[in-house]
């Protein structure tokens, strides 16, 4: 990155936002429409005709959106607590990714956040789950695990706004001075003023420190709320006090796949191959490796406690999920994605093949969403009592959703890079360094 | 002051106590007895004809969507000509530490004064935590807008409401006839006594399997069932408290095996 | 009177070179920066940080809350469910755990908004190099008739360009 | 508010409350009136219910019944707790009753057939017309001499109903009534009276029996009055009685029943009648009979050796052996013999063995034995259940010997084997008139129909057979206005009798049918003595039996003793198991079909609560399977849900498999009910009816068909079925869901140590 200029990296960063293709455009527009007619079309044929439309059953009362919720919420835990940790523990290789990282992270929290409510048998009082005063004179239930959802998450959409906001605030004040037209008043008014004098930045910087800490809790309690979600229910196979950690690790394994996978396609199109460089491939798919054998062995975990347990009820469960079909072939695919393809990252030629690197990375979230899949509709559909078992098919309904979330998700992240500075020109600015007379200083 | 500060203390201490139960002004009990239980499913038409429930026809009955509240299961052990089948009506278990209880966000579910496990409809939401959590799988939801065929709905009780779609429902231990006994007595300046109500399921049961009463009352039948030494309850391991109380089946053990006994 | 005198240079050290003399000579000196200067302020300037006041506040408004309401919620609409006490000591942690990070976000964000004086939208000195890559350095508090020796000055030490600006 | 404002809202207000009424108008149906409550209807109050004391007619048990009635409609029915029948209780087809009154299917009104015969296509006429064209064609009927010629084929109508339809025929000079249930007992009621010589059905004591041996009786779903037995199970059970009686079921197949006996024990089908006659020879032998005709009874049964039954029936020397102390040493002890078994080809036979059975044992006339219902309210004016069977019908219409035939509440088109060839024989009648409620396969042959109430409308009377040991009548009243333009059955008998004119109508009563049933009610009250002694009036009799149900003895009267002598019963046995159609080698398999217990005979079928109730044994709902063994089902190579052929020399049907290990690996069974082809939306075209594929077999002594009568073959068709079954497992996997006791057991200790 040496060769780069301060210049340059502004010219680009705004290049990525105002120099718009029409495969862009019509990418968009693609996304828009799917997610418009897979998801929210299939939501509104939901609401009108009701939650029957789907697959569920009478054991079996959290299916693919429950899935679809802790697979969004996990990825989700790569962009802010990864941005987080890394800053706090001062990593240069963060500067390049982390505010696309962040940016996913806000997306994915919003999708997921939508799927609670796709979830509800009455979407429309969702309202009814938020503690304010009313005339019905009843306020919600805090021993709910569904109540500390509603406040870890929204907590956790609060921060990550603020937090990728906040970070942003100097470079919309580059930005501004670099656009035209409608745009200049637009990020005048987000840059706040921003002049970038020396107290600025020292108040700037103090804060995000602040918000640093904050957030890294913050979101290792809200994957494991997640899972209390599950794991405070007497279901077989719900009920695993690992969940929490588990959720967590497997939070950031998903979410950093999420982005490695984002980002090589992401540098691949705006073309900014200098600024992602494969060692930011190498340091992540390093990561993924480490996440990888901690899910690993926490499955095992899961798995051993379950069988160790010898009651009926976990071994059902369990013979259900790793031995019978089609459970069976979602599992050992899982184990495929997520234990041993992400071994190929000891090699370190690996690691810096991007073609490698985005297979693996779709491989482990193709995975990642198999397992909470598997942890919803293998649990549930085998309850305590034989008679009420009843198997889990998902409707064509919520199969549209999920692919339509999918599209949703791409979609959003396509309106932020053409409005959102995706690559934080102030830090890739340091990460080149300081300019000094005798040249560039690094920290 | 001090009488605030006494008044605080105990309240606090009510609040914090598990015990409190045990004040309830009723404590409604459903003991079923398996020995005498044969397995007609009247009671399940009875509840339906009671609590207005919609039948949903082959398909949803196909995905597990049949409505009632109250089921007969069956467990078929051993095989031919060895071959063992029990019955086991389950119900709403109106359990003490209810699972559904502690899930709903929105308090559609809670635990009335009466000890019933109570379900709000209109305050429902439908999060389904309740219907995950629960461990005997009595709730039932109300996928669509269920409808009857003219004149059918001219059978509907209109002492229950007939559920929206949308919301969870389960086995209210027939709190509607148990609402008119409560105001019969009232009127009366007494307690509900013994015999003053019967759950349709109950009243309907030709071999007087199931008998409903207050617990708190030593005279009651059900006290005096619940002291039976083959009483149980249904998955007691799983600490839920239920009020529901089983008295065992008497059956030969199949021949050449302890299995299917009971263990505990 | 007062004509603030704004320098443009290449390299902070020439910068933080002349922000020393200015300040010692006494004047009042501003740094504009595209990246954040730790260190190499340090010469120049040392602030305080008051903004762990605010996080600290908030985090304890927030436990406050959350304490307050769970438990009072419960108080109001005493409502037993599943054998727990009305006042449960878990969800009331966790949820007072939640409310102590979101009342912290926001007093920290407060916070820097009151002490950095954000938004600020009226007009500003200010140049738009100074997002790419010019360091500037706002010299105020001159005399009228020691603005040239000042714009001598910055030039000496490496300055680009020398502006007189308008006062805000 | 200033008060020009004030003025101007008003005015406002004035016009919108003009124009709404307006449009209310115009949106209003025609013919709409509201009716305030200002003066309500007697005995109506808004919101709280009213119960109607009435009678159940979804079986022939005859249960009383309280209906509630909110509002004008009734919203659930249960059982009369004074009513010595149902004690309060009612079956899964009682309790629908409601669905039946309230069913989308029924006819509206009378109807004229427009298409050809059978094809579902009416024009609604009206009842006047109706009347005047039946009238008419019996007139017709009458002028050309062949007054014979009419038929009426009808369930059995009980009470004073049965007796109006009689002196309807008698006066038109027809003596051709035919009544036809599928389940109608015959075979029981002709071996009771052959070898006992009782008249009516006799109580089976269950409840105080502490030995109860069933061979095929379903009690607990079908079999006579399964409400009261089942009653008296749960006390035989837990009734607090000295001892729990034991149970045990004789059965090919695990009936519902037969899942509640501590023993169930799975004779080869067709030789339950050696069984119980070897166990009955074992207690002669043993010495336990002590009647002076003992020897008789020797001789008699000397053919039936434990060794010989053993070799015939698959069962274990040892267990007749045992069965056969049991049932001596406990005192009482009772053996009933059900469908299973009356179903064979030679059904009489195997009631006429357990009738001696219990007489050898010693249980006829005594407390939790067989009791002895006395039929004497009438004197001899009662409506005969049984008498010439539908074969006869058949026969006479396949060579037209019927000229008109009326048609009321059974479907013999359904309900008789395809073989017997009734739809064809029926469609032969030149002119039908059907009463029926419903448009079922049969009244889809009627030329007219003049649709009747269902119960709950009507007016009626029971004498009920079975009787709990004493004479019960069960009154039936109207509990809400007709939902259609029905009439009852006794008006429309009624009305014919007088449009016919002659001696018919001079036979008929004046007035009402309601005003008849009083009439004679009135008649009974002034002959009957025990009824006259409790009330003062008949008015005051009248109302009081009106709101407690009905009339019956308080107190059971004392037994008359029983006996069966051996010369009676020697005519109807013999060592010869029951014959089944069909090779051996070609259909290995026996069918059994089976009474359903939520569509007995299918009348349930059109109920949609029926049809989503679970079977109480295989859980399946909206459809009907055939239970094979699961070693069976392996060696054909099929497997639960498979769509299956059942194929006897009669024809075959198609139904989905449904594994069981309740059955012999010799035998399968379907449930009937299922298979309707017309029958209201619920019934239609769903299942199998397995009475398609049975042999026309008739015992000619009783006129009643012979369900298990023939051999099958399963033919793979290698698609899958529509079987939706509620259970998804049946295996507890030991999690402890229904735990158990041993009997006699230290209950109160962990069973698991044992």
């Amino acid at each position: 990155m040496d060769n780069i200029s301060y210049n340059e990296i502004n010219d680009d960063v705004v290049r990525t936002m105002t120099k718009t293709t029409w495969k862009y455009w019509a990418l968009l527009i693609f996304c828009a429409s799917m997610a418009g007619v897979l998801w929210f079309g299939a939501w509104a044929y939901q609401i009108y005709a009701g939650q029957g439309v789907t697959g569920l059953n009478t054991p079996t009362f959290w299916g693919i959106y429950l899935a679809n919720f802790v697979f969004w919420i996990g990825i989700s835990h790569s962009g802010t607590l990864l941005s987080a940790i890394l800053f706090i523990t001062a990593t240069p290789w963060r500067r390049s990714i982390y505010r696309s990282a962040e940016a996913i992270t806000f997306f994915s929290v919003l999708t997921a956040a939508v799927f609670i409510f796709v979830h509800m048998g009455r979407p429309w009082n969702f309202y009814w789950t938020m503690p304010y005063f009313t005339t019905r004179e009843l306020w919600v239930n805090f021993t709910s695990p569904i109540m500390f959802d509603v406040f870890a998450i929204s907590t956790y959409m609060t921060s990550s706004v603020i937090f990728l906001y906040f970070g942003s605030i100097p470079d919309l004040a580059a930005v501004r001075d670099k656009v035209t037209g409608w745009r200049k008043p637009v990020y005048t008014y987000l840059s706040l003023g921003w002049r970038g004098t020396d107290a600025e930045w020292h108040w700037l910087s103090k804060s995000y420190t602040f918000f640093a800490v904050f957030i890294i809790p913050l979101a290792v309690s809200v994957h494991s709320i997640v899972s209390w979600d599950f794991a405070l229910s007497t279901v077989p196979g719900l009920n695993k006090t690992i969940f929490a950690p588990y959720f967590v690790v497997g939070a950031i394994f998903s979410g950093t796949a999420a982005i490695v996978t984002l980002m090589a396609c992401y540098r691949k199109a705006m073309k900014v191959e200098k600024y992602i460089t494969l060692m930011h491939f190498d340091k992540l798919c390093m990561l993924l490796l480490v996440m990888s054998l901690l899910w690993s062995y926490i499955n095992v975990v899961e798995v051993f406690s379950g069988w160790y347990a010898n009651t009926s009820a976990e071994n059902e469960t369990l013979m259900y999920r790793m031995f019978m079909k089609p459970h069976a072939y979602m599992y050992w695919l899982m184990i495929l994605t997520n234990s041993i393809l992400p071994l190929l990252f000891i090699f370190k030629s690996l690691r810096r093949s991007i073609f490698i690197c985005i297979i693996v990375s779709i491989g482990i979230n193709v995975g990642m969403w198999i397992e909470r899949y598997l942890i919803v509709a293998t649990s549930l559909p085998r309850k305590f009592l034989p008679n009420m078992w009843h198997d889990y098919i998902p409707s064509l309904i919520e199969i549209s959703m999920t692919i339509g979330s999918i599209f949703f998700f791409v979609m959003l992240f396509l309106i932020f890079v053409k409005l959102w500075p995706s690559i934080s020109i102030y830090e890739v600015k340091e990460d080149i360094g300081i300019p000094m007379r005798k040249g560039f200083k690094r920290h | 002051m001090s009488g605030i500060l006494t008044r605080l203390k105990d309240k606090l201490a009510s609040y914090r106590v598990p015990g409190y139960r045990t004040k309830f002004d009723y404590k409604w009990t459903m003991v079923v007895d398996l020995d005498r239980c044969n397995g007609c499913e009247a009671c399940v038409v009875a509840c339906y004809a009671e609590n207005n429930l919609p039948v949903v026809g082959k398909r949803d009955c196909d995905i597990s969507r049949r409505f009632s509240w109250i089921r007969i299961e069956r467990y078929v052990e051993g095989t031919y000509p060895d071959v063992k089948v029990k019955f086991i009506p389950i119900m709403c278990q109106h359990c003490d530490a209810a699972p559904c209880e502690i899930g709903c966000p929105v308090y559609a579910t809670y635990h009335n004064q009466d000890g019933l496990n109570v379900q709000v409809y209109n305050r429902c939401v439908g999060t389904f935590t309740c219907a995950t959590y629960c461990t005997y799988d009595v709730r039932r939801f109300n996928w669509f807008t269920y409808k009857w065929d003219a004149p059918l709905e001219q059978q509907l009780n209109p002492d229950v409401t007939v559920r929206e779609m949308g919301v969870m429902e389960k086995c209210t231990f027939c709190i509607q006839r148990i609402r008119v006994a409560k105001d019969t007595a009232k009127d009366e300046g007494r307690k509900v006594q013994e015999g003053d109500m019967k759950t349709a399921c109950e009243q309907s049961c030709p071999t007087d399997a199931i008998t409903f009463g207050d617990l708190n009352d030593p005279h009651s039948k059900v006290s005096k069932l619940a002291k039976s030494p083959r009483r149980y309850r249904l998955l007691e391991e799983l600490d839920t408290d239920p009020s529901v109380i089983y008295l065992k089946r008497v059956m030969e053990d199949r021949k050449g095996s302890g299995h299917g006994t009971s263990h505990g | 009177m007062n004509q603030p005198v704004l320098g443009l240079f290449k390299y902070v050290d020439s910068m933080v070179e002349a922000a020393v003399s200015m300040k010692d000579t006494g004047y009042t000196v501003t740094v504009f920066s595209p990246i954040p200067l730790g260190v190499e302020l340090d010469p120049v300037v040392m602030r305080p940080n008051y903004i762990r006041y605010f996080a600290l506040f908030g985090a304890f408004i927030g436990l406050i809350f959350g304490v307050v309401l769970a438990l009072g919620t419960a108080a109001l609409y005493v409502l037993p469910r599943g054998g727990l006490p009305i006042w449960p000591v878990t969800p009331t942690l966790l949820l007072a755990y939640e409310s102590i990070i979101l009342c912290g976000v926001i007093w920290t964000l407060i916070g820097f908004f009151i002490i950095a004086r954000k938004p600020n939208f009226g007009k500003q000195i200010y140049d738009p190099k100074l997002s790419l890559d010019s360091f500037g350095l706002l010299v105020e508090d001159i005399r009228e008739d020691k603005v040239e020796e000042v714009e001598r000055l910055l030039e000496g030490f490496g300055a680009d360009e020398v502006n007189r600006v308008e006062k805000s | 508010m200033k008060r020009r404002d004030f003025l101007k809202f008003i005015g406002a207000g004035g016009i919108g409350t003009g124009l709404g009424i307006l449009f209310g108008q115009a949106i209003k149906p025609p013919g709409s009136k509201l009716i305030p409550y200002l003066i309500p209807p007697e005995d109506v109050i808004p919101g709280l219910a009213n119960w109607y004391a009435s009678l159940c007619t979804q079986c022939s048990a005859g249960c009383g019944v309280l209906v509630k009635v909110m509002d004008g409609r009734a919203k659930k029915v249960e059982g009369n707790p004074l009513h010595p029948v149902s004690n309060g209780k009612l079956c899964v087809r009682g309790q629908s009753g409601v669905q039946t009154l309230y069913n989308p299917d029924r006819i509206t009104g009378p109807m004229k057939r427009k298409g050809a015969r059978g094809s579902n296509s009416f024009e609604p006429i009206s009842w006047d017309e109706a009347i005047r064209e039946v009238s008419g064609k019996l007139k017709e009927l009458s002028s050309k001499g062949e007054a014979e010629k009419l038929y009426l084929l009808s369930s059995s109508l009980g009470g004073h109903l049965g007796m109006l339809a009689d002196d309807f025929m008698a006066g038109f000079g027809s003596s051709n009534s035919i009544k036809y249930d599928l389940f109608d007992n015959r075979n029981l009621r002709y071996a009771n009276k052959s070898t006992m010589g009782l008249d009516a059905i006799p109580h089976y004591d269950i409840e105080n029996t502490q030995y109860l041996l069933s061979f095929g009786a379903d009690f607990a779903s079908t079999w006579l009055s399964p409400v009261a037995l089942s009653r008296g199970y749960g006390e035989m059970r837990q009734g607090g009685h000295s001892a729990r009686g034991k149970f045990v079921q004789v059965e090919p197949r695990l009936s519902l029943t037969a899942a509640n006996a501590d023993d169930w024990v799975p004779a080869k089908p067709g030789t339950e009648a050696i069984l119980a006659l070897a166990i009955a020879r074992e207690i002669v032998e043993s010495g336990h009979y002590k009647g002076s005709d003992v020897s008789a009874w020797k001789s008699l049964l000397a053919p039936f050796g434990r060794t010989y039954a053993a070799g015939v029936t698959d069962v274990d020397k040892g267990k007749i052996r045992t069965i056969a102390k049991e049932f001596m040493n406990a005192r009482p002890s009772l053996a009933i013999g059900g469908e299973s078994i009356s179903g064979y080809s030679n059904g009489v036979s195997g009631l006429v063995a357990i009738n001696i059975l219990n007489h050898v044992a010693g249980n006829l006339g005594i407390e939790g034995g067989v009791q002895p219902n006395s039929s004497d309210l009438f004197a001899g004016r009662r409506a005969d259940r049984v008498g010439p069977g539908i074969d006869a019908l058949i026969k006479a219409a396949n060579g037209s010997g019927i000229g008109l035939l009326l048609h009321y509440n059974n479907n013999p088109a359904f309900t008789t084997p395809g073989s017997a060839h009734a739809v064809e024989a029926i469609k032969n009648v030149p002119y039908i008139a059907s009463f029926s409620s419903f448009m079922d396969e049969t009244t889809a042959l009627a030329d007219i129909i003049l649709p009747s109430h269902t119960s709950f409308e009507d007016w009626g009377d029971d004498f009920t057979d079975p009787a709990p040991g004493f004479q019960v009548a069960t009154l039936m009243q109207p509990v809400v206005s007709p939902v259609f333009k029905t009439r009852s059955l006794g008006d429309t008998i009624i009305g014919l009798g007088k449009g016919v004119g002659g001696a018919a109508a001079a036979k008929m009563p004046e007035g009402t049918y309601a005003e008849h049933l009083k009439d004679s009610w009135s008649g009974l009250y002034t002959r009957n003595k025990a009824m006259n002694a409790s009330e003062l009036t008949f008015e005051r009799f009248w109302r009081d039996t009106l709101a407690k149900g009905g009339w019956w003895k308080e107190s059971k009267p004392k037994m008359s003793k029983l006996k069966v002598s051996a010369r009676s019963a020697a005519r109807h046995i013999s060592k010869e198991p029951a014959k089944f159609e069909g090779d051996n080698s070609q259909y290995p398999l026996y069918l059994i079909p089976y009474a359903q217990a939520g569509h007995l005979d299918g009348r349930g079928a059109n109920v949609p609560w029926l049809q989503e109730l679970p079977d109480p044994i295989t859980s399946v709902v909206w459809g009907s399977w055939v239970e094979i063994n699961p070693k069976t089902a392996s060696r054909l190579g099929v497997k639960m849900g498979d769509m299956v052929e059942i194929e006897s020399p009669y024809g075959k049907i198609l139904s989905p498999v449904f594994v069981y290990e309740g059955i012999r690996p010799d035998t399968v069974a379907v449930p009937i009910g299922q298979g309707h082809k017309l029958y209201g939306r619920y019934a239609e075209n769903r299942g199998a009816n397995p009475l398609e594929v049975l042999p026309p077999t008739v015992d000619s002594r009783t006129g009643a068909y012979a369900l298990n009568s023939t051999r099958v073959r399963i033919v793979k068709t290698g698609r899958p079925g529509d079987l939706v079954k509620m259970d998804v497992s049946t295996d507890e996997l030991g999690r402890n869901i229904v735990q158990t006791v041993p009997p006699g057991g230290a209950p109160h200790k962990d069973t698991s140590h044992h």
